[in-house]
């Protein structure tokens, strides 16, 4: 069934879809929406979980941690600094290897201030061991939702569903609401290997040594750079799982096909532009502008970030003449993230494409479609390197 | 629109099919975690049974000295026993026995006799 | 207390924690745990925090508690409980014991921003705090309870400035059903406590004085004796507040009417009140007398 | 970038509800067949009464790009003292259309190369059996009028649906009314 609405919307009846049993959440702009939208369906008893209306974000994740731990579906939501207070709690969802699913609306970070978009807040948070999806439209939002809980639960990781602020949270748009039935095939009820439980008593997320040592029966159990480790290749073997999972839902929902980059006039371009988000959306219509001039260029739309899928980054770009990172998020003192990784990837390929980076839409700075047009023209005119300085779009020194 | 490959990172390996380890520190309950601690001690508890009230009248009374350790190795039992594989030797038995029926001895006294 | 009080024979035998356990010797929270373990038995799931109760919980792979328990991070205690709790509601187990167990800073410190909105929230569970007045698992460093003039590592020389926190009564002040102090020299009167806490929906606190031999500088040998001192001179006092009535408890409720011990007599026997003068300990000694005047009128009825 | 997309910017106060407003033309012209719809309010710190704009995008196909609108084909002003705090017709393409609130007549505004309509939506809606001030339903009549996309007809259920539970015949009516007393100016 198709309805109109916002996405954080959207992201709300994936969970509820996914059968989410315990719900915390804090409330931030602009993700507050979603959780006001929960709280709804809970009291209502539209939907049977537990909304825990909890004091604060890291509480918030502090709650989901521990009911995750106890074998219960979870999920939370948060932007910005609501993300970096949960900073600690991230860390430890990830090494106590635990399924919950958070949506990260994402918005620029404090001092100053702002309440709009950028992807600084989840970028920031990019080697805490979550995985990180990213949405660019509501269509998206709710199948992500759906199927990241369905990664989690595979892998025993958390799974971080990003979607832009205010640009996808608060903009309406039509979208098609999965069948419960459909889903409950896709996403069985979690049934975890181990939980909290008085009748097997465990202690869990306890002082680990440097080296293994040995346990009650004797064998030897791992150390902290082993269960780390583990984490590690867990996470790698995750660029597997959300291509099995995308083929699973799609050949449930008819939707997918392409769980990593999304990608538009891409197989013949010389020229791909690179970006996350709706961002990767609205190049489409700059794609298609360039297209009609005759100039050879496609986008890539990256959905996995974390873990990062460096092999269909690589494959997908090794050959082209021209590879142009546009992001929303930047490290402070040297370059976008997303560019680095990139130029990480490509690293051993056999063609070195021409790259450069574009920073933009910084604390919700408009992106006008014209100037993205521009940048891309231009850039592939000139048909030039910039690997080591990023250039910035709409910045008015 | 077209599609690209999204090729994924194993390919072919078999390890693709295994489950995942998930390794996470979760501990099993256990005696001895901090060794045997009963080496921590310099003075050993020793009851004198004449004086310890539920061995003195053979019947279940007193034992301040169960209630108390720390380390729950003294037996709610007549008369009370002392684990000395775990004992810390913290003194609170003795400490805290209305008869005076505990004393501590030291431990070096007890090895030469022992020998 | 209408309900019958245990004594040291009807206390269940059954140990929860294993010997051979990392605690110190002497180790107060090692007397109050093992005594409060047998009071929530084993249906019950525990949410602790870092504080020498880690320490003593062992090290992976092997743990010297035989109940189930979350280890979670410093500041998220009772968030964890909370969802624990709400998991047990998600899949229908009412029947599990949910108790948080901090150390005094992971409670009047770094966790009381959580512990405030699960207590506001109502969540059905326990809290019980181990206070022993400073953060002795990092080595004595102050903590939001650390009483005034004590010396520890941050504050070596002219010892703490300020008061101790008056951390139940803040608690209490959330207007939940069950508030109660006790103390590892008493471990009956505690474990009669969280006995009751259990019979009771909603939250409950129970805040335990636990002597720290390394800590407060004296022998382990005397923790229990110390233990009971702090409560004799009335520098701790167990109480209760039961849907909001105060009143005093066991060794506590025995003293009024009666002349307590001096205060002094409690300082002189730890290293760590070696930077009290007499001005100090009179003027300490005069707080002391207020509050037990104002426990006296309560017990009268007066107030 | 595209041509065949048809952007309306709505102009209102915090409160007034243009955005139940657009989302109401959202979801009628999504069931007359347009496909790709967007509506997106303005984003940031909106208070009561306080100026606030909501974009709507429709096309027949899907619409990607979310930016706001700068070259709308339509303005919508829900109330008419807005023409005087604001520019309206800020980047309103040439011929554009400007449909105000207003009980005065189109020829009474000044927008040069620019199409008026006006209809007094609040008397309307109050004969209509509205509370005073409800103007966003009886705006969609005007809106039906004078730009000619949707059939009031599919308008009015949409509303209806829309505000279920909430006087829903008073509400499609009052877009009703509006509809019939709508009046268009000369371009």
């Amino acid at each position: 069934m198709h309805i109109i609405e916002a996405g954080n919307v959207a992201a709300a009846m994936g969970v509820k879809l996914a059968g989410v049993q315990v719900v915390a959440a804090y409330p931030i702009t602009p993700q507050t929406p979603l959780t006001e939208k929960l709280s709804e369906l809970v009291d209502s008893r539209e939907m049977d979980a537990q909304y825990i209306p909890v004091e604060s974000e890291h509480s918030a994740l502090s709650v989901c941690i521990a009911a995750s731990s106890a074998g219960s579906r979870a999920f939370t939501a948060t932007s910005a600094n609501g993300l970096l207070y949960m900073n600690e709690q991230l860390h430890w969802a990830a090494g106590a290897r635990l399924p919950i699913v958070m949506c990260v609306v994402n918005r620029g970070i404090g001092a100053p201030w702002t309440v709009w978009n950028d992807h600084q807040d989840a970028m920031s948070q990019r080697d805490t061991g979550w995985i990180q999806l990213y949405c660019c439209d509501h269509q998206q939002i709710i199948d992500t939702v759906i199927q990241a809980f369905a990664i989690a639960e595979t892998v025993r990781a958390p799974v971080m569903v990003c979607y832009d602020g205010y640009i996808l949270s608060h903009t309406y748009m039509p979208f098609d609401i999965p069948d419960q039935a459909d889903v409950e095939k896709f996403l069985p009820a979690f049934t975890p290997d181990w939980a909290l439980n008085p009748q097997c008593p465990a202690n869990l997320n306890t002082v680990t040594l440097p080296e293994p040592r040995a346990d009650v029966r004797g064998n030897t159990a791992p150390g902290y750079m082993e269960i780390r480790h583990n984490l590690h290749t867990d996470l790698r073997r995750t660029i597997d799982v959300t291509a099995d999972t995308d083929t699973k839902f799609k050949d449930i929902f008819g939707r997918g096909g392409q769980p990593f980059i999304e990608s538009y006039f891409c197989d013949d371009a010389e020229h791909v532009v690179v970006c996350m988000g709706s961002l990767s959306y609205q190049m489409r219509d700059v794609i298609d502008e360039l297209r009609k001039e005759g100039v050879s260029v496609g986008v890539y739309g990256l959905r996995l970030y974390r873990p990062f899928p460096d092999r269909a980054v690589a494959e997908a770009l090794d050959g082209r003449k021209n590879v142009l990172v546009f992001e929303k998020a930047l490290s402070y003192g040297y370059e976008g993230p997303l560019f680095s990784d990139i130029k990480a990837a490509l690293y051993g390929t056999d063609s070195l494409p021409k790259i450069r980076n574009f920073i933009l839409g910084l604390g919700g700075r408009e992106i006008r479609t014209r100037a993205l047009y521009q940048a891309v023209k231009t850039a592939c005119n000139e048909n030039q390197s910039k690997p080591h300085e990023p250039d910035f779009i709409g910045l008015k020194l | 629109m077209n599609d690209v490959k999204n090729p994924g990172n194993s390919g072919n390996d078999p390890k693709k099919q295994e489950k995942f380890a998930c390794r996470t520190s979760h501990s099993e309950p256990g005696p001895g975690d901090g060794g045997r601690t009963g080496s921590w001690r310099v003075l050993r508890p020793v009851i004198d049974l004449d004086k310890c009230i539920p061995a003195k009248r053979n019947k279940a009374a007193c034992f301040n000295c169960w209630l108390y350790c720390p380390d729950g190795v003294i037996t709610k039992t007549i008369p009370p026993t002392i684990d000395y594989e775990y004992c810390k030797g913290c003194e609170i038995c003795a400490e805290e026995c209305p008869a005076d029926a505990i004393t501590m001895v030291e431990e070096t006294l007890i090895l030469m006799e022992e020998k | 207390m209408a309900t019958k009080k245990t004594t040291i024979l009807n206390l269940p035998e059954e140990e929860y924690v294993h010997p051979g356990n990392r605690a110190c010797a002497g180790c107060g929270l090692s007397i109050v745990y093992k005594t409060g373990l047998k009071a929530l038995g084993r249906d019950s799931i525990l949410v602790v925090p870092p504080s020498c109760l880690t320490v003593l919980q062992g090290l992976y792979p092997i743990a010297a508690t035989q109940l189930p328990c979350l280890n979670v991070t410093f500041a998220s205690t009772a968030a964890a409980a909370t969802g624990v709790l709400a998991a047990m509601r998600a899949q229908k187990r009412p029947d599990v014991q949910v108790a948080a167990w901090a150390g005094d800073g992971g409670t009047s410190d770094i966790g009381l921003q959580a512990l405030s909105g699960a207590c506001e929230r109502g969540e059905d569970f326990i809290f019980i705090c181990y206070d022993n007045e400073a953060y002795m698992n990092t080595g004595v460093q102050r903590s939001g309870t650390t009483p005034q003039h004590v010396l520890t590592t941050t504050t070596p020389f002219t010892g703490k400035h300020q008061r101790k926190k008056d951390v139940p009564a803040i608690i209490a002040a959330h207007g939940i059903d069950y508030v109660a102090t006790a103390s590892a020299a008493y471990p009956l009167d505690f474990y009669d406590k969280v006995v009751k806490a259990k019979s009771i929906p909603g939250p409950k606190y129970i805040h335990v004085h636990t002597p720290c031999p390394a800590g407060w500088g004296f022998s382990p040998r005397y923790t229990v004796k110390i233990g009971r001192m702090a409560v004799e001179t009335g520098l701790f006092d167990l109480y209760e507040r039961e849907k909001g009535q105060f009143r005093l408890t066991g060794a506590s409720e025995k003293m009024l009417g009666k002349k307590r011990k001096p205060v002094a007599e409690y300082f002189i026997t730890q290293n760590r009140f070696k930077g009290m003068d007499e001005e100090k300990i009179q003027s300490l000694q005069a707080e002391v007398d207020e509050k037990w005047a104002g426990y006296e009128k309560i017990a009268q009825g007066v107030c | 970038m595209r041509d065949d997309i048809i952007e309306i910017r709505w102009h209102g106060r915090g409160g007034q509800g243009a955005i139940t407003a657009a989302k109401i033309v959202a979801n009628a012209a999504f069931t007359s067949g347009y496909g790709g719809v967007v509506m997106a309010p303005t984003f940031g710190t909106e208070r009561r009464g306080a100026p606030v704009l909501t974009s709507l995008k429709i096309s027949k196909s899907k619409i990607y790009d979310l930016s706001p609108i700068t070259e709308p084909d339509m303005v919508l002003v829900l109330d008419h003292l807005l023409v005087e705090e604001i520019d309206v017709a800020a980047g309103l393409k040439p011929g554009g259309l400007i449909i105000i609130n207003s009980p005065r007549p189109p020829e009474t505004f000044d927008f040069p190369g620019m199409k008026i309509a006006t209809a007094d939506v609040t008397t309307m809606a109050a004969n209509a059996g509205l509370p005073t001030g409800i103007v966003n339903t009886g705006i969609i009549g005007a809106f039906a009028k004078a730009a000619g996309l949707l059939d009031m007809d599919t308008l009015a259920g949409t509303i209806e649906a829309e505000f279920a539970g909430k006087n829903p015949e008073k509400n499609a009516e009052a877009a009703r009314m509006t509809h019939a007393h709508t009046l268009i100016g000369d371009a």
